[in-house]
């Protein structure tokens, strides 16, 4: 039954990706984006890979499409006909496809346990993570602990595109500028609703934020849910309303204060005598230690990421409301 | 039948990735090719998970009773490369709103000459 | 149970892949938006379904994550739609 | 043990045909209204059905009050999105089937 839903989830996908291709009405392309990302993630857990699902269904299929919305908004919803001749495209991505379909001929079988890819790391993370770290997820022991330095790059990365967004957007910060009623003031009921569901979707996101080293989550997760409660605010409410409750400066303290605090714990257990984000040292006992430590760089993550998809989000909104008045 | 079950996984990474690459190279449009981009890199992430499952193996979260998990370190991977991806994505829509603001247009023949006028 | 479930699961897919027919060819824009936002709600289902097939059902947070995401990018299609002139 | 097996069993295959008819009804029905109709009232009354038979095979733990949470999100929200979607359909000027009918008569008499 497993390998019949991978079969029908990825023909659909392949469907889908092919339709994008003719459509010139961006807004439908955007759309049907959403549908591919939603896909995508359905295809991933069943493939097991629990934590990418989660994921991909938050931020590809959530962040990424409110931003591409968002700019359309900006840029006009319709793509002209191209004039280059498409037959020179066509013939690259025909040769690079045979090429590549070649290449998967070598490829180890779909799912065999003897691959190489199953050989040399993994074993290792799979028998000793529970000893060694003391989490039942795996994916958070690794991608916390043992490739702990890693993913400090990757929330510094995520950080650096918040300031690149901000650099080149920026967020107007003078009040008279946006309207007092924009976001959907037409929808009485949808008011009511999102009144209703914000607060479960916080609470939601802070269940992932600290059940992530148990089951699928973890700080990207959190962070990505708790923005998407605000950017909801937003959409209903209007940017002027938001501000009250988080204002971009707030967030800009906060997207550092998440770096800080990963960054710290590493310091620290250097400072107990340990190499960089060495969680062992943090506490007498090293399981304990592991414990901590992973909890407060879960933490540290999931403030960046919250605060980094919410401004730019922010940068985006506040220039859509800005040429509205316009 | 077997033959196709096994590579089957493979076959559609490659179809999505040129599907992406054909809309990044021939679209005109700055968002589409954006989105192009992609869907070209969830094919890679497609690659990835696709080589990470071990069949009738479990997700890599440790229950009684399973003796047979999926690799983690894909997982751990994809799960970074998304959330960057996003934020590369991001960047890349806010230049594409900046090119609007300053020539006018999205399309890509058009604001090239218009890049020869000045 | 299993056959029930394996039988859901294939109908619910039918349903997603006839919500996805109507979100690729829509007579009026709205009618795509109905076609997505029906997509969603049905993987939701799918994916509680299935995760009870495959005998490991406590993946039902992704399912939260869909249903919350969905409803979010439909609010977000209404929102920016306004600023955009219908063509269709 | 059985018949709740046998209730569940029913309410998801109830489920599965309440999805599916809602589902040919965005093809069948006529004009936009009516299709919001059956995608709407069908996508509600399936995510009761199926969840109320995924929440008899739990056995009350964790997963149950998931299964709860999402039928709750799913029932605050899925009408909520119909109603702003058919209010915006409304307010962009989309004419149901009478009015077009309406409106074409009123063409003809006046042409």
């Amino acid at each position: 039954m497993a390998e019949f839903i991978n079969l029908a989830l990825l023909a659909l996908l392949a469907l889908t990706a092919l339709r994008i291709i003719f459509l010139k009405d961006l807004f439908s392309v955007v759309m049907l984006f959403g549908i591919y990302s939603f896909l995508s993630a359905s295809i991933f857990l069943n493939l097991d890979a629990v934590d990418v699902a989660f994921t991909e269904a938050s931020v590809g299929a959530g962040i990424s499409t409110v931003l591409m919305l968002g700019t359309l908004a900006l840029t006009g919803r319709k793509e002209k006909a191209s004039k280059h001749s498409s037959c020179l495209p066509l013939v690259v991505v025909c040769v690079t496809g045979a090429v590549l379909i070649y290449g998967t001929l070598d490829m180890p079988p779909f799912g065999d346990p003897n691959n190489p890819a199953h050989q040399h790391v993994a074993p290792r993370y799979i028998e000793e993570s529970l000893k060694e770290v003391g989490l039942p997820n795996m994916v958070t022991s690794v991608l916390a602990s043992y490739r702990g330095f890693d993913t400090l790059g990757e929330v510094v990365v995520v950080f650096a595109a918040a300031i690149g967004v901000l650099s080149l957007l920026g967020i107007r910060r003078q009040k008279d500028e946006l309207v007092a009623d924009t976001g959907l003031k037409e929808h009485r009921v949808l008011h009511v609703i999102a009144k209703l569901i914000i607060p479960l979707i916080i609470l939601f996101a802070l269940y992932v934020q600290f059940h992530g080293d148990f089951g699928p989550g973890g700080g990207f997760q959190a962070g990505v849910i708790a923005a998407a409660a605000f950017i909801l605010y937003t959409l209903v409410f209007g940017l002027k309303r938001t501000f009250v409750v988080v204002s971009p400066k707030f967030l800009a303290w906060m997207a550092s204060i998440g770096v800080l605090v990963y960054a710290c714990v590493g310091l620290f257990s250097m400072f107990k005598g340990g190499q960089f984000l060495d969680y062992n040292q943090l506490a007498a006992d090293p399981i304990a230690g592991q414990h901590y430590g992973i909890i407060i760089i879960e933490l540290g993550v999931g403030i960046t990421v919250f605060a980094a998809m919410l401004s730019i989000f922010y940068a985006f909104e506040s220039q859509v409301e800005r040429s509205n008045v316009q | 039948m077997s033959f196709v079950l096994d590579y089957y996984n493979y076959w559609v990474v490659v179809f999505l990735m040129m599907t992406g690459f054909y809309i990044v190279i021939s679209a005109n449009n700055l968002v589409k090719k954006i989105v192009g981009l992609n869907i070209f890199q969830t094919s890679v992430f497609m690659l990835y998970i696709t080589v990470g499952k071990v069949s009738g193996g479990t997700a890599p979260i440790v229950t009684e009773g399973v003796s047979l998990y999926s690799n983690p370190l894909p997982h751990v991977l994809i799960l970074t490369a998304i959330v960057v991806g996003v934020a590369t994505t991001a960047l890349g829509l806010s230049l594409v709103v900046r090119i609007k603001r300053a020539y006018g247009t999205v399309e890509e023949n058009e604001f090239e000459n218009k890049d020869d006028a000045i | 149970m299993t056959v029930v479930l394996s039988a859901v699961c294939i109908t619910i897919l039918i349903v997603m892949a006839l919500a996805m027919a109507r979100a690729f060819n829509a007579k009026t824009v709205y009618d795509r938006i109905l076609g997505v936002n029906m997509f969603g709600t049905k993987t939701v289902l799918f994916i509680a379904a299935s995760g009870f097939l495959m005998g490991r059902p406590d993946f039902l947070d992704i399912a939260i994550v869909y249903a919350l995401i969905n409803f979010i990018g439909m609010i977000a299609v209404l929102r920016f739609f306004e600023y955009t002139a219908p063509i269709e | 043990m059985l018949i709740l097996d046998i209730v569940s069993a029913l309410l998801l295959i109830a489920g599965g045909f309440f999805g599916l008819s809602g589902a040919i009804g965005l093809f069948k029905f006529p004009d936009f209204y009516t299709r919001v109709h059956s995608a709407s009232v069908t996508d509600s009354i399936a995510v009761i059905l199926i969840m109320g038979g995924l929440l008899l095979q739990t056995s009350f733990d964790i997963n149950t009050a998931k299964l709860l949470f999402i039928m709750l999100f799913l029932m605050l929200t899925s009408p909520t999105a119909s109603h702003a979607l058919a209010k915006s359909a409304r307010h962009g000027g989309l004419a149901s089937m009478a009015e077009a009918k309406m409106d074409e008569q009123e063409n003809n008499n006046n042409g």
